[in-house]
């Protein structure tokens, strides 16, 4: 799938929930079953700062694919990290770079991509694509 | 007595829905909203007398002169200090301490002096002494907290000696809530010499102050933690003290006269009020005070008591709950978490119910590493709340427990 | 082109009376009227949106924030700064001076280094700099003024050499209202690798100001000038100076980390806005430059330039009448005297027949000394003012004239 | 004449006058008129500072009573020294000490004596009475 239709699929799961409740509910549950990361990953450098939340993010390449593997010690930033890396884990660089990654506004959790939001997911989308610019530099040396 | 209905009817922001909801506003830590008569006080400066102060001839400046010279009085009454020149009006309790970090250094302390602060500090009421250590070799002592994150008393006169010349210390610490023993460590201080400043930022609003009785050489606070406007605080400091003090800023009428090659200061407070004011947080500090009067600070300390007493007993009353700082002497706020979860979710959770609580380290980071938390959630009360809205927020928290855990 | 009625009729205050007669408010030096916009603003935002900022997760804050920081934005439109983390703001011209006399010397100056400023300064831009003659040893040279008042170009290209490290200057000097040919000042300040910091104080009222095409490192002034909220001031900074400037205030909000031995300063401007900010000044800045915008500043410039050759050739034909700085590149402000009487005289006067100048030394001390002058009677426009005002001010001078002489 | 009484002629005076302008005209005239003060006198220590306007006081002793000469640079200021001379000069100090100098109000000047009033008169009343306080004492010595 391209990002763009994880991105739909993600837009379609959000459309079933009419209430704020539920929403958060299947982020928080996202959050919980986010695949730990490895304790010896969750060091400073890899350390995405914001005010509250941390969020630690750690990039691969494999088969010239950019692999995610991240966390946060707040479960709802946690769930939305998960998002993240379910529209963005493993696709090509290049994919990842030009992805919009709007969605969040769409499924109505924009206030935390907004620049005030103190969580780093926006500075998490960031580094997420200045990570993958720099592999794919890394890729074609 | 509180007449809560009253009161709130005064507030035009409590109408609000946040998120489809009526606001809860439990966020009067960070900053209270404003009764109508604050904000009315400015559309009226602004229509009916504005104009710069303090050097103009005409009658635009004269009237709103003596209605800004009128507000430095009310803050004396406030605080009952000795004169209405000892109010020096600044852009906030941080610009308040850093004015008092440099001009008092300036004029009094050498290297090797030390200075007192505590681990339960606001960083700005840390940071500007750390910065003095860093630039001007005055050493920086820090009285450690008890366990549930109390001052160390003992430990507080064990630092103590005749090389310490300032301590300063919050009056009731806004992470906790915690009214510090002002007397023992006033007196504990002048023993020693040493002058003291007062961190009033989260007491002015909660507790009657009285800056003779207590002895404080200085107070400091904000007007926008008490019903008042933003960009305007107060530093109370001794006369003695002020005329003894360099000004802070050097600018427009600080000055009797301007050569080259020197300069004459003004008269107090002028001499530390360099610039044009925050002209309009005269008169909307004079309305916050009236309208604080009005209600009746020993009204509003025992309404909220009760308010902090009730919210404490239901928070108690749920099981995957922490509070912390858990003792009998607090105002006005309540610190904790749920277990087990980041004050973040928390806070974002009951924000999507319409509850304003702040969460994080509170701009307390050394006292968050002594709990070992990265921060709490905080609900802080005003006069205008009510158990109403606490039922409100206890069922958030419990809806929080139940969709985080 | 100016609709005058119109403009009028969006300030309230120009409905007073003054003493029985309608205001004559020709003391915009000092502070300008504020347009119902910008009033109204800060009644929005008190009865909506009043959170304190940038630390909270819950829905007011986080609105009030994007409100706040999108004022940011509109200043630096305004200047056409690069980036808005350019922009610092601060309480008011002296407060950005004094925070650039601060940080910049710390960061930059050592004793024997020498800044540059000019006879015709405000205080605010003169003493910060003489403090720190006094305090750190860095020296202080003063441009000379020509008689008529303006700088003396030749001897300000004496005084620069390689210890020169800051150039200091009004854009438009506050008393007589000279424009300063600011291309030249830089291009000859950069020569010798020294920075520039520019009083604009009394210019962004009347000119159109681009900072990048001015090259300026540093630009300064206050929004109370500007139609806007008194408590608010700016200060432009080249991102790589704030970059290595240390912080001028210490406090909530300008740190990453704080742990009790160091601290990691937050991005910018962050690491430069202590504390709680003026918060209502955000909304208020907006809306003033809103109205700034609308009007435009082309057409502003052009009106009052109009405003200001009226008045000068109506008061030039006044024999008793002495006019200051009477050359042609003017901004804003006319400065004069009744022959052999005092300032104080004429505006007690027009104050009686509603009209309000300002009279004294303007905080220009070192300017009336050259000027060989107690002080002057100064009338300054905004484009609110008319025709038919100065007309009604002509006459006051000649009525004045007529009881003094 | 007492300074209450002087007081009350001076009020009776401005009473005639129903325009501010004949008032201050006739504040002017006053200025005007006043008995020039020695410019020997004009000494910084008997400056009385007001932001604007200076005002030099000398005060001296005769047969008990206080003279005050005084003098200043704007003649408005000039004026209303001239009528603070005329009420309280000539008097023994104990009355000059107990003098409420309230009838500026009255005439219609008030905001003259304002604390803010640029113009020093309200320091110049309290330095007349100091003086007269600190005569008083040297004469009972
Ligand atoms: C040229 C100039 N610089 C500085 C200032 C000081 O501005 P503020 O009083 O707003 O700090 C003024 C205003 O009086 C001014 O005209
Ligand atoms: C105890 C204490 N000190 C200082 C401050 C700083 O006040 P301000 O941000 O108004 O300068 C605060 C407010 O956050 C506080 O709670």
């Amino acid at each position: 799938m391209t990002i763009e239709e994880i991105e739909q699929e993600i837009i379609d799961e959000f459309a079933m929930f009419d209430n704020w409740e539920d929403k958060y509910q299947y982020v928080i549950d996202m959050g919980k079953d986010l695949k730990p990361m490895a304790e010896e990953l969750k060091t400073d450098d890899r350390l995405i700062k914001g005010c509250q939340s941390r969020v630690w993010l750690h990039s691969a390449v494999k088969d010239g694919r950019v692999i995610y593997t991240a966390d946060s010690d707040a479960i709802i930033t946690k769930g939305l990290v998960a998002l993240m890396i379910r529209t963005l884990s493993d696709h090509d660089p290049e994919e990842i770079i030009n992805a919009k990654v709007d969605f969040i506004d769409t499924i109505g959790l924009k206030s935390h991509l907004s620049p005030t939001r103190a969580n780093g997911l926006l500075s998490m989308v960031k580094q997420m694509k200045l990570d993958a610019m720099a592999l794919k530099i890394k890729l074609s040396n | 007595m509180i007449d809560v209905n009253y009161i709130r009817q005064q507030f035009p922001i409590l109408n609000r829905k946040v998120n489809g909801n009526p606001l809860v506003y439990f966020d009067n830590g960070a900053t209270t909203q404003k009764p109508k008569r604050v904000i009315d006080s400015i559309v009226n400066y602004y229509s009916e007398l504005n104009s710069n102060i303090h050097r103009g001839v005409h009658t635009l400046s004269r009237e709103m002169t003596i209605e800004y010279e009128n507000a430095r009085i009310a803050v004396q009454k406030f605080i009952n200090a000795t004169y209405a020149h000892e109010i020096v009006f600044t852009k906030g309790t941080t610009d308040s301490i850093n004015l008092v970090a440099s001009s008092f250094s300036r004029a009094f302390l050498k290297p090797g002096d030390e200075i007192i602060v505590s681990e339960m500090e606001h960083h700005s009421n840390f940071l500007p002494w750390q910065n003095l250590r860093d630039e001007k070799g005055i050493s920086m002592k820090v009285i450690p907290l008890t366990k549930e994150g109390e001052l160390n008393m003992e430990a507080y006169k064990k630092l103590l000696s005749p090389k310490t010349k300032l301590v300063a210390i919050a009056h009731v610490s806004n992470s906790l809530g915690l009214v510090n023993p002002l007397e023992e460590i006033i007196s504990e201080a002048k023993k020693h010499g040493a002058k003291v400043l007062i961190d009033g930022a989260q007491a002015v609003p909660h507790l009657r102050v009285d800056v003779q009785k207590l002895g404080a050489d200085f107070y400091v606070f904000s007007m926008h933690k008490l019903y008042g406007p933003t960009g305007m605080g107060v530093l109370f400091a001794k006369e003695e003290l002020l005329e003894a003090m360099p000004p802070y800023q050097y600018g427009g009428g600080i000055i009797k006269s301007v050569t080259i090659e020197k300069t004459e200061w003004a008269d107090l407070p002028n001499k530390f009020e360099a610039g044009t004011p925050n002209i309009e947080g005269g008169p909307a500090t004079k309305a916050a005070l009236h309208f604080v009067n009005e209600v009746g600070m020993g009204n509003i300390a025992a309404y909220e008591h009760e308010l902090l007493t009730y919210c404490s007993d239901q928070l108690g009353m749920i099981e995957e709950v922490e509070v912390y700082g858990n003792i009998k002497n607090k105002a006005g706020v309540i610190s904790f978490n749920i277990k087990k979860t980041h004050p973040f979710d928390t806070g974002t959770l009951l924000d999507n119910m319409g509850i304003a609580v702040r969460t994080g380290h509170h701009c307390t980071q050394p006292l968050m590493r002594h709990l070992g938390i990265p921060g709490t959630v905080r609900a802080s009360f005003a006069v205008y709340n009510t158990k109403e809205e606490i039922d409100i927020f206890i069922n958030g928290v419990k809806k929080a427990v139940k969709m985080l855990l």
